[in-house]
């Protein structure tokens, strides 16, 4: 298996840091793979670009960071103008319409989903935002199954919250075939 | 799914291990980046019946967990580099009473408030030394979660077997990261218990008098044999002294009962050492990174190796010599200005072919950075 | 005296932070939220110069500028931004 | 002066969250010492650490961001040192009370004068929400995943027990009265504690599920009363606002000078020390 | 059982000078002991560092001697972990509010079952005579040679404010009042406190001109009166003995096996942490 | 009788020194054997106007002070060992912040409560690496009350010279001995002042730009010149800051303004080294009994010399290398288990002639037991 | 309830440092100190046992013995010493 | 000169250690001597035997304790019982009549003085115990001078008490010049 390295960006309360743990935890504990997460922790709210780097691999994986991201998923401004450089070439990065105005092009496939606006559109609740965007990577590449992503879900999600998560991330997955 | 399996952070890892262990006590006060250990204590042990407290600050914290200890709990606290520095004056005080128990420095970046959420490892001679007087201490690590586990079971039985508090010494990375872990089963890895003593109620009791096999029973409060414990110099009662032979004992006893047994104590890992050239010895998070070099540089067919140091005090002096003995060129790889390369430099012949590869900035040290210095200290430049 | 009168609402569009407390808190209604969640005045006509968006903004984002009140700097020397 | 005088542009906005109480305690603070019409050199804030210690970079005093709990120990050496100068020592409910609480109440005790504002969001908004020693029974954080069975100070009766010559309480939702009572408290001579009451909601309130930041500062308007109201009276749970003890006492420095007076006339002999030496 | 039963006879004659009060403290407590009629195995006393801390040498109980000031925190995780025991903390006016005051407000504040005792001779007497927070204005001492500045702690409403659900004053002199103090100290289900004037003619007898042990006893005597006497309406300098609060409230230890119960059928899901991660 | 020669103990000396310089603030809490350090400055401080404060505890002490330096004043606290330990949070602050001041620690014995009235050597390493992460540290000590006046002048002078704190590492004998003293005039010993900035009123002021010949201006709170002090990594105007060029900057920075000036601060005194066989190094009280030794055997023309360490850190490696080149014998005379001894095995070739003579029973080390370890060194038995 | 009557007034010298405080607060002026400075029962027929001196004592050097009272150990079991 | 070693020794609150710096004090003072004074502080009030240990020389001294006292005086019988057998073969050994019972012959001038008597039969002060006994060392020996004695009182002692203890010095003196 071809190894993925992932950068997850966005600014805090997105719930970037969960998205990226919820992908990695799927390839860990549904699909046999190996996966590193991490965050870098931002001292500052205002212009603090969140940040959660997941690398997922069938090998032992010793350096958790990753440099130059094969995936990128920028949710906000800042984060697209700090970390867009960093993106392997031939790599995907997926941005937000409502979030993100990309200005340069990069060697790479991009993507610009109207996730924010579909989640309000579809269901109506900010909070499950970063659901649909693992849909939409899901829904883009294929390197973890959706079905793994739901049984994480199961786990984490109180049961009363359960349905919209796993209709945010349909609504996302679609959104990805869409625009695969 | 196999109901062992978890994706978790370093800092759950060892709650887990230590719940494992029998733990069911634990005291602190939160500070990054070792809160998340006190917050899944906080979860986890009201489900077993076990006891969580917040205190009022460390020092409250580490002296809480040593009265527990003394109940006949295996107990545990958690910081980073400030609130271990305000511990110290508690750690002198279980070092000398010889309480079990086991403090965590998840460390950070910096010396004072620093770069609280970067990651560094320059508290590493301050475990060894940070409270006052003439001490020995048991200071562990690990790089990876299943490590992680293993270790602080290790703490744990360290802390018993030598009547002693332990240090795990982790940081950030390892703390905050999360990477898969199998939680062993029950029995899967050995626990060393309590020695409680075994004299019967009226019997006199010596809480300070080392068995045979060196091993020091003690009497949980609350039980029969009633005794006193106290950080002044004192005799094998527990009650103070300062007749000089008494002193001298008592002293000697604390450190060699530790540094004595350092094979004993010492755990490390080692990489392709049998015909290494040059060696990385590198301990924590940064033992991944020079994993990762030496992994790389070995496909392509490099003679480099890798000694990776579980336990950093009592150092393993020995051992460092040992392995070394052939190497053109040790390099140490940790994030500090070099607190361990000391030893290191003290441990080897030809201390001259000891180098540092290390970075102070709270960034973490990426194998280019490795890397490069290789190639600097190879003579191949930038 | 008199009653005071809006001369400018100053919001500080890089400091505010779209928490909504003055909007919330004005007795007349004056501010809403913009579509970026920034504060601005949409009925300025009815501010009463209480001053109570500027004195609770928690980011020291809005500035009454009124007849009798401060003005941004120097007011004693007459200047009028 | 206007009120953006007195603080460092450059750093703005702060990192404080949108709605956060501790930027309305900065704009209250400012706007009482816009008030009095202090010099800045002649202001010292001395902060802690948290969230709250922040503010002390915002300022353009002389300031100090210290460490944990301390606060008001390096406030004591610097007014001590330098009596002419104005100390004002905001601390979170962590920093004052929690690791704190022994320069807190020692500080108290003393007498010094200087104004200790304790910006009580009711948690440690710093390291992510645990609960604090004024969260108070019954509170959701995570450190009390259960609910805390943790009893809360009150502030106030803390301060005046430990020998507060001024104590006060208020509310980030009181814009007004907070300003006038950090005004008066910071014109006192002598210790001064203001309780003000301030908003998490990142925290506190989302853990506490007390809505948005206007939730809770609602709350602080319906739930608080003025010292010895009527409302008080019939519903004994509302917490009180204003100023619970103004009074004359002699001040540390001020005695301190005395002490000079009298040493400088003094012959010592022999010394008057105890017999004992140890521990 | 005879008071001697309760004492590691062979450590005696204790340390203490001749007349020090605190040999009629560790004498007052063991008679409250003896007539409540506890079992040695089940209590621990848990002293910090002072001429006062030794008391814990001479008691045949599971005692611990700790570091000075935080004897509380220790006693804290003896009782947490084994609810059943008896704590018995005896500490210097020192050792309990100078240094260890933060301890002493918070254990306060959570109502853990133990019993503080304060024995407050005015002074640091282990270190030779140093003015400590309860010696007083006035007083004089080897860190006060030109009299002391600094205002006392009142034991009682600082341990009161704090959150004590029992609070107590007696002097050594009072030698039967002590015992039975103490003794409903002990059997009291929360956190009480009971402070005991004592007397250290070696420190602060000498150097504040007070005359032998003897006369500083007659002093307390004179000095001091029941709660609410009319000799204290007449002269409101006396200082009040007997039990200023004794009130029933939660106990933390019985509270936590509550959220024991509580935590067995709680299942959780997400982090509630709020976003901050810092200092 | 002359005015300025004085009969008194060495607690005393030091703060007639510290008066000499110009010290007018102290903040202390009481521990033996250090408690005639504050019981002086209070008697003594008032008289001439300065401030003498009780604080609540040690970690409070130190703040206050630190909080007075910033105002322009020569400030000091003294402690023993468990306020030492209490003070390390407060200490890193210190150094990280870079506030001049000076902390005496009068060490007892042993670790924990240990032996308090007895003494002890025992917190050498402790004064190097207490607190938490990487920093420096100058850390002077002296044996008798004419060097015990020198050493606490120079410990003023340079924690104005490098804007740090300085500790004061005597030990009980020195601190409780009384012999004899000549209080120097005003303007014998050179004193250094605070330097503060020059900047005018508005002009942009760097508090943390060492200025071309190292040193860094500081400007005290109440004048003109407002500035922002912290423990967090900061940039040059003391405002935080996590950039990591600006974090390495500093840790850089703190670290070699101490290490690379090892050579101006590193002051000790030397006996009859030139043509010694044997080398004692020693430093403190123990220097004394070392020098009882040295002078005895010289009388009977053994080649015995002392070189006697009153700067330990930064630790002057490159003396000890350099006197010790030709000696057959080196030996380390302290009062601990060999922590000085440590720093000497390092710093010469041929560390296994390196040899420890030293008591850790809180018994003051005589010259019996020192010519008994001799006689074992050269293999003449007991 | 018949009086108190002493059986032994039992002063354990090595003990008594001759603090003089039993003597001073004896009510009957039974107690004095002799010239090793230890207390002695001087007038022990004028004892009424009331036990201060024994509460009292900073040394626990005293015990009074009395027909009511408790005799130093296990008195239960009828002990006379 | 000759090198003292003295070790004075007693009970706390006898004031033994006062009597060493001050006799220590003259000599440096004002007889241009090189002393040194240390003092052992006993953890325990009881059974604490205080000792105080003065060297006086012309030369320089460097360790600053004795082991050998060539003048040992004891003031109670524990310092007596402890201290006895360390004095120097011919050395001097001052015992108090009043508190020491001596029980064995030592290899030195011994001399039993009634000093507290003769203190609290003149004086009626026991406080002036330990300058009498200064005052009996002096009488009996001769290496520092009763004037610098003298005046080292007179900046120590307030002048209320100094009449009663230069008296204490001078019965000293007597008593000591009549046992020599
Ligand atoms: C010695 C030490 N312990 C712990 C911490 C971690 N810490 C930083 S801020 C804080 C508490 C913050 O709470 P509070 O004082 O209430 O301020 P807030 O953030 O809520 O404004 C803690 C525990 C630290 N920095 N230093
Ligand atoms: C950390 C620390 N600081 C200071 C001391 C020194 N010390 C020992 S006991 C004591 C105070 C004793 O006073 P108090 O608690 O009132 O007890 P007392 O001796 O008067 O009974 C002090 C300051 C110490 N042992 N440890
Ligand atoms: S209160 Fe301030 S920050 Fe909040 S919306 Fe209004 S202007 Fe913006
Ligand atoms: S000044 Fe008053 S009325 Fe005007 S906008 Fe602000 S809050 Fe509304
Ligand atoms: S976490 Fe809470 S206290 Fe901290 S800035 Fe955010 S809202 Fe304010
Ligand atoms: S010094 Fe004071 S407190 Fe200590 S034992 Fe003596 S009389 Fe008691
Ligand atoms: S009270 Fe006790 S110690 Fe004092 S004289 Fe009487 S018996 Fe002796
Ligand atoms: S029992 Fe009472 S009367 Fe008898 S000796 Fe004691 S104090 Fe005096
Ligand atoms: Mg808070
Ligand atoms: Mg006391």
């Amino acid at each position: 298996m071809e190894r993925h390295r992932l950068v997850f960006s966005g600014s805090g309360g997105q719930g970037i840091i969960t998205a990226a743990v919820i992908l990695a935890e799927a390839a860990v504990l549904y699909e046999n793979l190996i996966a590193v997460q991490t965050q870098s922790y931002g001292a500052e709210a205002r212009g603090g670009a969140t940040r959660s780097d997941v690398i997922i691999s069938d090998s032992a994986i010793y350096f958790p960071k990753v440099n130059q991201p094969n995936v990128l998923i920028c949710l906000s401004q800042e984060a697209y103008n700090k970390f867009s450089p960093i993106i392997r070439p031939g790599g995907l990065l997926i941005t937000d319409t409502r979030y993100v105005k990309t200005h340069r092009k990069v060697d790479a496939r991009q993507r610009e989903l109207p996730m924010y606006q579909t989640v309000m559109e579809k269901i109506g609740k900010p909070i499950v935002f970063n659901i649909c965007m693992l849909g939409a990577l899901i829904g883009l590449t294929d390197f973890v199954k959706s079905g793994s992503v739901k049984k994480v879900l199961k786990t984490r999600i109180p049961s009363d919250f359960l349905e919209i998560n796993e209709k945010a991330l349909d609504l996302g997955m679609k959104l990805g075939n869409a625009y695969k | 799914m196999n109901e062992n399996l978890k994706f978790i952070q370093g800092n759950e890892v060892c709650v887990e291990a230590a719940l494992y262990t029998g733990l069911d006590f634990f005291a602190g006060y939160p500070i990054t980046p070792s809160t998340e250990i006190m917050e899944h204590m906080a979860k986890r042990l009201p489900k077993i019946g076990g006891k969580f407290l917040q205190m009022e600050d460390e020092i409250a914290s580490l002296c809480a967990i040593i009265g527990a200890s003394l109940t006949g709990h295996k107990v545990m606290t958690a910081t980073s580099g400030p609130g271990f520095s305000l511990m110290q004056e508690a750690l002198g005080y279980a070092i000398v009473a010889e309480i079990p128990c086991v403090i965590v420095n998840v460390q950070r970046g910096g010396s004072s408030t620093g770069i609280p959420t970067h990651v560094g490892q320059g508290d590493v001679m301050q475990a060894r030394w940070g409270t006052h007087g003439d001490h020995a201490i048991i200071v562990m690590t690990a790089s990876n979660h299943q490590d992680v586990f293993a270790i602080t079971v290790d703490a744990f039985n360290l802390a018993e077997t030598y009547r002693t508090p332990v240090i795990l010494l982790f940081d950030e990375v390892v703390g905050h990261m999360r990477e898969r872990i199998f939680i062993p089963k029950k029995g899967e890895i050995p626990l060393v218990e309590r020695l409680r003593a075994s004299v019967k109620r009226g019997v006199d009791f010596h809480p300070y008098l080392p068995r045979e096999d060196g091993r020091l029973p003690i009497s949980d409060f609350g039980g029969v044999n009633r005794h006193n414990v106290t950080g002044l110099a004192h005799d094998m009662w527990g009650f103070p002294s300062d007749n000089p032979q008494v002193v001298h004992g008592l002293i000697r006893h604390l450190v060699d009962k530790i540094q004595n047994n350092t094979h004993k104590i010492a755990k490390y890992k080692e990489y392709y050492l049998q015909d290494a050239r040059t060696i990385l010895i590198s301990y924590g998070s940064a033992a991944r990174s020079a994993l990762h070099v030496v992994e790389n540089r070995r496909s392509r067919g490099e003679k480099l190796g890798l000694l990776e140091l579980q336990t950093l005090w009592p150092f393993p002096y020995y051992l460092v010599q040992e392995k070394c003995a052939d190497a053109k060129y040790v390099v140490v790889v940790e994030m500090n200005m070099g607190q361990i390369l000391q030893a290191v430099k003290v441990s080897v012949d030809r201390p001259e072919r000891v180098f540092l590869a290390n970075r102070i900035d709270g960034v973490f040290i990426t194998p280019t950075d490795i890397r490069n210095i290789l190639r600097l200290i190879e003579g191949k430049g930038v | 005296m008199e009653e005071p009168k809006l001369k400018e609402l100053v919001i500080n569009r890089d400091w505010c932070k779209g928490c909504g407390i003055c909007v919330h808190f004005c007795p007349k209604k004056v501010l809403e939220l913009d579509d970026n969640e920034k504060a601005f005045a949409k009925r300025p006509e009815d501010c009463i110069c209480c001053k109570l968006c500027e004195f609770r903004c928690p980011d020291l984002a809005i500035e009454i500028i009124s007849s009798r009140g401060t003005a941004r700097r120097a007011p004693t020397k007459g200047l009028l931004l | 002066m206007a009120i953006r005088d007195y603080i460092r542009e450059r750093f703005f906005p702060h990192i404080w969250c949108p709605g956060c109480g501790h930027g309305m305690v900065l704009n209250g603070l400012l706007r009482a010492i816009e008030k009095i019409g202090l010099d800045k050199n002649e202001i010292v804030m001395v902060s802690g650490i948290g969230c709250s210690a922040r503010i002390a970079g915002y300022v353009d005093f002389h300031t100090m961001h210290t460490i944990h709990g301390r606060a008001l120990a390096f406030a004591t050496g610097i007014k001590m040192s330098r009596p002419e100068l104005k100390l004002i020592v905001p601390m979170g409910d962590g920093d004052a009370l929690a690791i704190g609480g022994n320069h807190f109440i020692h500080a108290a005790r003393r007498n010094m004068d200087m104004t200790a504002i304790v910006m009580n969001n009711r948690v440690y908004g710093m390291t992510g929400g645990q609960y604090s020693p004024l969260s108070g029974y019954g509170t959701m954080s995570t450190t009390s995943p259960y609910s805390n069975i943790d009893h809360a100070f009150d502030v106030v009766e803390l301060s005046v027990a430990a020998g507060a010559s001024f104590v006060g309480r208020t509310t980030t939702y009181h814009a007004k009265q907070m300003a006038d009572i950090l005004g008066q408290a910071i014109i006192h001579k002598g210790f001064s504690v203001v309780e003000i009451m301030s908003q998490c909601p990142t925290c506190f309130g989302r853990q506490n599920r007390l809505g948005s930041a206007i939730d809770m500062l609602e709350h602080f308007k319906e739930n608080t009363t003025p010292i010895g109201s009527k409302a008080k009276q019939k519903n004994p749970d509302l917490i009180e606002r204003g100023i619970f003890v103004q009074k004359k006492m002699p001040e540390y420095c001020s005695e301190y000078e005395k002490i000079i007076e009298r040493a400088m006339v003094t012959v010592h002999h022999r010394d008057r020390r105890g017999h004992r030496e140890y521990n």
